[in-house]
């Protein structure tokens, strides 16, 4: 048993809550078509989510992170595909399924809030409308039950419920957000899934934003998933962290593991990037270099040329994930850690007990 | 309220631009075209015929340039077009009313079916965006959008009027019929409208298939038509509520704007079957030199326009909130 | 170099991850024309315009290399049909159809090319102007425009040359500039207003460039796409609405044209003596003309724009595991 | 619509040791709306403030507070519509002459927020540079231009120097792209570099390089920058000063350490506490402010912060606090606060 002692308990959290988990990443591989051939965005990410759990998944720009959030919500279009791997939700599978098929899972048990709620809300329909559609879509008809929830979940953020008359450009930015949660929440969903529902607003409504999606959160108890490329932003909201580099993992443990002790060269990279409002000034340096041209293949690591730690290794061997107590790291310098590596696609701990049993 | 009197404002303003043109162009033109024209009629013509003439123009002789043209304002603003010339003594205004129905009847009934045909079939074809309807329709389309209208007049009269003598190749109804309310009138006015209503079909329907599929394509890959999959909403209901409400209304003040475009082609159109609309008035006028009748129809079709202009912005305030609140 | 290949990915449907890469930045950027020929061999609508576009230069500019007989001179015997000596046959004039349908090409290409830069060239003075000067200039000179696009322009083109008489190939490319250039101009000045608050002019501004340097040098440039598709809007435009005008017999009815062959034609009740090729040629030679100047616009959006392209299903991977 | 501020009655000091820049009531009001309804926007109202040499100067607010109409009021993009700008002591409306303008656009120039939008896509990127130095030092020849241009590429990091000056906007990354912004303003041989929310929009990875750089020029260079930005720890990490707007007006001014240190504004409270800091534990109350900053649409007399703010007493109602000294070099704008009473709004 490769198990360490937090792991243990955390198995027997689960284990109280439910058997398998709810969201179930396997190896989960986007491309891009495109005329000059093919981007690799997202390249086999593997990654579990809990009931009520918080994962925050962080990155630059471009690391695919965002393009991971829509594959799992088989939202992508255009010339993005999913090209491998699985995404079981609540043990059903969601590949390869179509809009109709689809359509008993979304918004019931996993909803969606977008980045931009100015470019995600329907110009021309009211607030109330595009809450009503959706409550119709998924059979209720009543019109007071539709007008008593959407007055409800308004309330929840703290909206008006007057505002359901008000069209998208009619609000400022930060309710125009909290609308789209408060849409997210029309039927309690288990998993909410959200792309950066912040980076639009400034300091202090997102601030504010944060521990009222904190707060639903503790209150209903669904589950997020939360990208965002603020690292900063998820530190004391998220459960678990996934840092995401070049498509691939770069880290994924606790939240306050990667915080205090960041294995990823990139992972220690990012949180060195960000100047603190306190405490002693130090000279930070940032990471030099941008990320790598993903229609390549490589025979290295992809951080290599960025990295302060690189070894001569790192430009002939791609790092594997492996195993760091508890934690998941794409870095050379962890080769040897205490556990071996453990295979592509047993990303979540939990499952590792099992299968990555030699 | 307010955007739709800006609009009209405009429009008024359009319309006097229009006025204005129709009086100093027979005069700015080398050679002075208004005093040759004159000229020219003065020894054959009646007096009377040389005094519509003067209306048409606005000459009023040894007035000043400036009290002429305030005095063609003001005949202009009472509807005082003068009388026709070719279909003398009948007054312009007359001729024209005789006129309108039939344009009004073909032209603005096809041009509205184009519009719709043309809309719905290229919201769809975007929507099947990769389907066979999509990948044949963009270049069909953009070859009928250069076929002259005329031409596909006469190859539609070559065909269906004199190969397969199934349609009669001129006129808007049988000229031994006598016009009534009667079934068989109505039917054989139907008959006759039928190849230049295709005519004119043909050429326009195109660009609208064109437009509403690109802009369809640009809309479907916004957020909200995300948004709207991932609260599993019926497709129809994307379709239409989510990605067509929104493609439609640039297309719709677009759909106004390309109205004069659409007019020139129905002249030709009518011109070409002999088909008794203002167009065909128009092209007679012009043949006969009748000037008066020519200036009236131009600023009647000039107000046609306009006004299919203003209706499709007020559509477009009706169908947008944005405009209301700006406006 | 890296964040070339990412940033393509803001393609239809791509999540907005990457950094915003406004359109005009991504485009006109270097080799323009080596940019420009990759993308008419790439795109098959582009490449038969352009096919069909430059056989038409060559036969306006040598048509007597195909077509040996004189295409006005009225000494053939009339209304032949089809044959060795007359590919097309004759007119009910006497004159070679496949002649005149040659010589033809000429006129309507110069009145083609000759609108479409006078209009894109006035269009792009207004326009920018218009955007860039703001205030009354812009109100003025964008309530000129849009006068100029409601009113009915074919009416006002058949005002205007009923009062000259008998156009000619001049007067022609005069008339259908002065009328033509509104809906380029409006698409102009759309486009220069919003690169007007682009930085990139509040830089040049801020370094201290003159107006006039501003428009010419920081601008124009950035616009090439929307010129090229300026100019084949308005040729397509000519080629119509000329072929029209000569048609209805207010053109120069001794000029040598395809709307003037089709006037004749009419008049001669070419299609109800069964001369029909005298009214099919010239119309499926505009029809081609046009539809070259329409394709290579096409495509050009289709080039601008990625995401209007056409998608072919099988390339995609519907599900793999 | 510009009325200059020649007779207006700001206090003159009259030293010789003028300031590098110095705004008097610099006001800026847009008018918005038509004919029917006249509304005005001030974008910004009565604002003071004082640029020393060598100094990075932060100029810190949420969007719409009015930080990036000063920049632009400084760029002389905007005309003022009441205020003075005091440059070395020379009031900017008395610079009537191209030659004086392009003289104070090359002492003060500026570097735009949108990497992607800030240089023209269809030139090499030694555009912008040789143009600045066509325009502003006229006496070098071309080839003397040619390795100005590779000096100051060189100087903010862009090397090989030759290559990159061939390179196209499209070429680069973002982050490379804001440091071709401040090679241009650096080839004019600034005094104050007006830098508009530089980082923004950069990956954070790359924004510490940039704010070094921004220290590097200071210290090597001695230019002065005003720098705008929404994100108070980087003004910490860089700035000496920190000038926290709200709603067109300053809130508070001071030296950095002891604006944040000390924070006497219950705006700047509010900031400060909104900053996530994962270094710190979270400190999320029942109080947290929802609020947000409200456009100045014909305002009233009043402290524009008073509907947020948890103090508000009676005369913030009606009387628009000013500006005033709390501590040696430390300003806010608090009735409160000037009242002797302990601010702590928001922790």
């Amino acid at each position: 048993m490769s198990s360490v002692p937090a792991e243990a308990s955390r198995a027997a959290d689960r284990a109280a809550a439910a058997n398998a988990a709810m969201l179930e990443v396997r190896d989960l591989t986007v491309t891009y078509a495109l005329e000059r051939g093919t981007v690799t965005a997202v390249d086999r990410v593997s990654l579990d989510v809990e009931p009520r759990e918080f994962v925050g998944i962080v990155g630059e720009s471009g690391c695919g992170k965002s393009t991971l959030l829509f594959a799992i919500a088989n939202l992508l279009g255009g010339p993005a595909a999913i090209t491998g791997g699985s995404v079981l939700f609540k043990g059903r599978s969601l590949v390869g399924l179509t809009d109709s098929q689809l359509a008993a899972v979304r918004w019931k048990d996993l909803s969606v809030v977008m980045q931009s709620a100015m470019n995600a809300l329907n110009p021309v329909m009211s607030i109330g409308a595009q809450f009503k559609d959706a409550m119709r879509a998924h059979g209720t008809t009543s019109r007071q039950e539709i007008a008593d929830r959407s007055a409800e979940v308004l309330k929840m953020v703290g909206i008006d419920p007057a505002h359901l008359k008000s069209y998208p450009h009619q609000l400022s930015g930060g309710m125009r957000q909290r609308s789209m949660i408060a849409m997210a929440m029309l039927f309690t969903p288990d998993l909410i899934i959200m792309d950066e529902p912040t980076s639009a607003l400034d300091v202090v409504a997102q601030r504010s934003l944060m521990a009222q999606i904190k707060d639903l959160q503790e209150q209903f108890g669904f589950a997020v998933v939360f990208v965002t490329h603020d690292m900063s932003l998820v530190s004391h909201y998220s459960d678990r962290l996934m840092v995401m580099y070049a498509g691939q993992v770069a880290e994924l443990g606790r939240t306050r593991d990667v915080f205090d002790d960041p294995l990823h060269p990139y992972s220690a990279g990012l949180l060195e990037a960000f100047p603190s409002i306190r405490g002693p000034k130090v000279r930070l340096t940032g990471i030099p270099g941008s990320p790598p041209d993903l229609s390549r293949e490589y025979e290295s690591c992809r951080f290599a040329p960025r990295c302060p730690q690189v070894m001569e290794r790192c430009k002939t061997t791609p790092p594997d994930l492996y195993q760091v107590e508890g934690r998941l790291v794409r870095c050379l310098l962890h080769e040897d850690g205490r556990n071996s590596a453990v295979a592509e696609g047993a990303a979540a701990p939990a499952a590792e007990d099992v299968r990555s049993e030699p | 309220m307010r955007f739709i009197l800006r609009r009209l404002g405009f429009f008024i303003l359009t319309l006097w631009a229009a006025v204005t043109l129709n009086f100093f162009l027979p005069r700015l033109m080398p050679g002075n075209p208004a005093l040759a024209m004159l000229a020219k009629f003065r020894g054959p013509v009646n007096p009377s015929a040389l005094k519509a003439l003067e209306v048409a123009f606005g000459v009023k002789t040894h007035q000043s340039l400036i009290s002429q043209y305030v005095g063609y304002l003001g005949d202009i603003a009472t509807g005082k077009f003068g009388t026709s010339l070719y279909f003398y003594p009948e007054s312009v205004g007359r001729v024209i009313l005789d006129a309108i129905p039939w344009t009004l009847g073909l032209v603005g009934v096809t041009t509205i079916l184009a519009f719709l045909l043309g809309t719905g079939v290229g919201i769809v074809a975007a929507w099947r965006r990769g389907g066979a309807m999509d990948s044949i329709l963009p270049p069909t389309f953009v070859i009928t959008s250069a076929i002259p209208y005329f031409w596909i007049g006469l190859m539609l009269i070559l065909i269906f009027s004199e190969k397969l003598t199934w349609f009669p190749s001129s006129n808007g109804y049988d000229v031994t019929l006598i016009p009534s309310a009667t079934g068989s009138f109505v039917g054989n006015v139907l008959w006759h409208a039928i190849l230049p209503a295709a005519a004119l079909l043909i050429t326009t329907i195109g660009t609208w298939v064109l437009t509403m599929r690109n802009t369809m394509v640009t809309t479907l890959a916004e957020d909200y038509v995300r948004m709207a999959r991932a609260k599993g909403l019926p497709g129809r209901r994307i379709m239409f509520d989510y990605a067509a409400r929104n493609a439609i209304l640039p297309n719709l003040t677009g759909f106004a704007m390309s109205l004069g475009f659409v007019v020139g082609g129905a002249i030709l159109v009518e011109y070409v079957f002999n088909y008794p609309g203002v167009g065909y008035m128009l092209l007679q006028a012009v043949n006969n030199e009748d000037y008066p009748l020519m200036q009236a129809l131009f600023l009647l079709i000039t107000v046609a326009v306009l006004v299919a202009i203003l209706m499709a912005d007020i559509a477009t305030a009706v169908f947008d909130p944005r405009t209301r609140s700006r406006g | 170099m890296a964040m070339m290949p990412v940033s393509t990915t803001t393609g239809p449907g791509a999540p907005p991850e990457v950094a915003p890469a406004p359109g005009p930045a991504r485009r006109g950027a270097r080799p323009a024309l080596s940019r420009i020929l990759r993308a008419v061999r790439s795109n098959r609508k582009a490449t038969v315009g352009t096919a069909l576009l430059v056989i038409f230069i060559l036969l306006a500019l040598f048509p007597g290399v195909i077509a040996h007989d004189n295409p006005s001179a009225e000494i053939y015997q009339r209304s032949l049909g089809p044959s060795g000596a007359h590919l097309l046959g004759t007119t009910a004039l006497g004159q070679d159809i496949f002649a005149q349908a040659i010589w033809g090409t000429r006129q309507v290409l110069i009145i083609a090319i000759g609108v479409g830069l006078f209009s894109t060239a006035i269009a792009v003075v207004i326009g920018v102007a218009a955007a860039y000067l703001g205030g009354w200039w812009d109100g003025g000179l964008s309530l000129l425009t849009d006068v100029l696009l409601v009113i009915p322009l074919f009416p006002l083109l058949i005002v205007i040359a009923t009062y000259v008489q008998n156009a000619g190939t001049l007067v022609l490319v005069v008339v259908l500039t002065l009328t033509g250039w509104s809906y380029t101009a409006r698409q102009l000045r759309a486009q220069a207003l919003s690169l007007r608050n682009r930085d990139f002019l509040e830089a040049a501004r801020v370094r201290g460039e003159r107006r006039f340097y501003i428009i010419m040098v920081e601008i124009i440039p950035t616009m090439t796409s929307l010129l090229v598709a300026s100019f084949l809007t308005n040729a397509l435009y000519a080629v119509l609405f000329g072929s029209s005008l000569q048609f209805i017999g207010l053109g120069d009815p001794n000029s040598n044209s395809w709307g003037t062959m089709l006037y004749w034609a009419e008049n001669n009740e070419a299609l109800q003596t069964g001369q029909y090729l005298w009214t099919i040629v010239p119309g499926v030679l505009i029809l081609l003309l046009g539809a070259s100047f329409a394709l290579i616009n096409y495509a050009f959006d289709e080039i601008g724009n990625p995401a209007l392209r056409p998608v072919r299903r099988k390339t995609r991977v519907k599900r793999a595991s | 619509m510009t009325e200059q501020a020649a007779a207006s009655p700001g206090p003159i000091t009259a030293d010789a040791a003028a300031p590098l820049l110095r705004t008097d009531r610099l006001s800026k009001h847009f008018k918005i709306g038509n004919a029917l309804s006249r509304k005005t926007l001030h974008a910004v109202d009565e604002v003071s403030l004082t640029i020393g040499e060598r100094q990075i100067v932060a100029l810190a607010g949420e969007s719409g507070s009015g930080k990036s109409t000063i920049a632009r009021l400084l760029a002389r993009i905007y005309t003022p519509t009441g205020g003075e700008i005091y440059f070395q002591g020379t009031p900017l409306s008395h610079m009537r002459s191209r030659g004086d303008r392009l003289r104070y656009s090359s002492d003060a120039p500026m570097v735009f927020q949108d990497p992607f939008a800030s240089i023209n896509p269809v030139f090499r990127i030694s555009h912008g540079v040789l143009r600045a130095l066509k325009l502003h030092r006229p006496e070098l020849s071309p080839d003397e231009r040619y390795a100005e241009a590779r000096r100051v590429f060189e100087v903010v990091g862009l090397t090989p120097a030759d290559q990159a000056l061939q390179r196209y906007p499209h070429e680069l990354s973002g982050g490379q792209r804001q440091r071709v912004g401040f090679a241009q303003a650096l080839a004019m041989r600034p005094k104050l570099i007006i830098a508009d929310e530089p980082v923004s929009m950069l990956d954070v990875s790359i924004r510490i390089g940039l704010l070094n750089l921004m220290a590097q020029l200071r210290d090597e260079q001695g230019v002065s920058i005003l720098y705008i930005t929404h994100d108070i720890a980087s003004a910490r990490y860089v700035a000496d000063r920190l000038i926290v707007m709200y709603a067109g007006q300053i809130a508070e001014a001071g030296p950095v350490e002891e604006v944040l240190g000390n924070p006497r504004h219950p705006y700047t409270q509010l900031l400060v506490s909104a900053v996530p800091d994962p270094r710190a534990e979270p400190h999320i109350g029942a109080e947290t402010d929802r609020g947000e900053p409200p456009k100045v649409i014909d305002p009233t007399p009043g402290c524009r912060f008073r509907w947020r703010c948890p103090l508000a007493i009676d005369i913030c109602q009606t009387v628009t606090p000013e500006l005033a000294q709390l501590a040696p070099d430390h300003d806010a704008a608090c009735h409160v606060a000037q009242s002797g009473a302990e601010v702590r709004a928001f922790s």
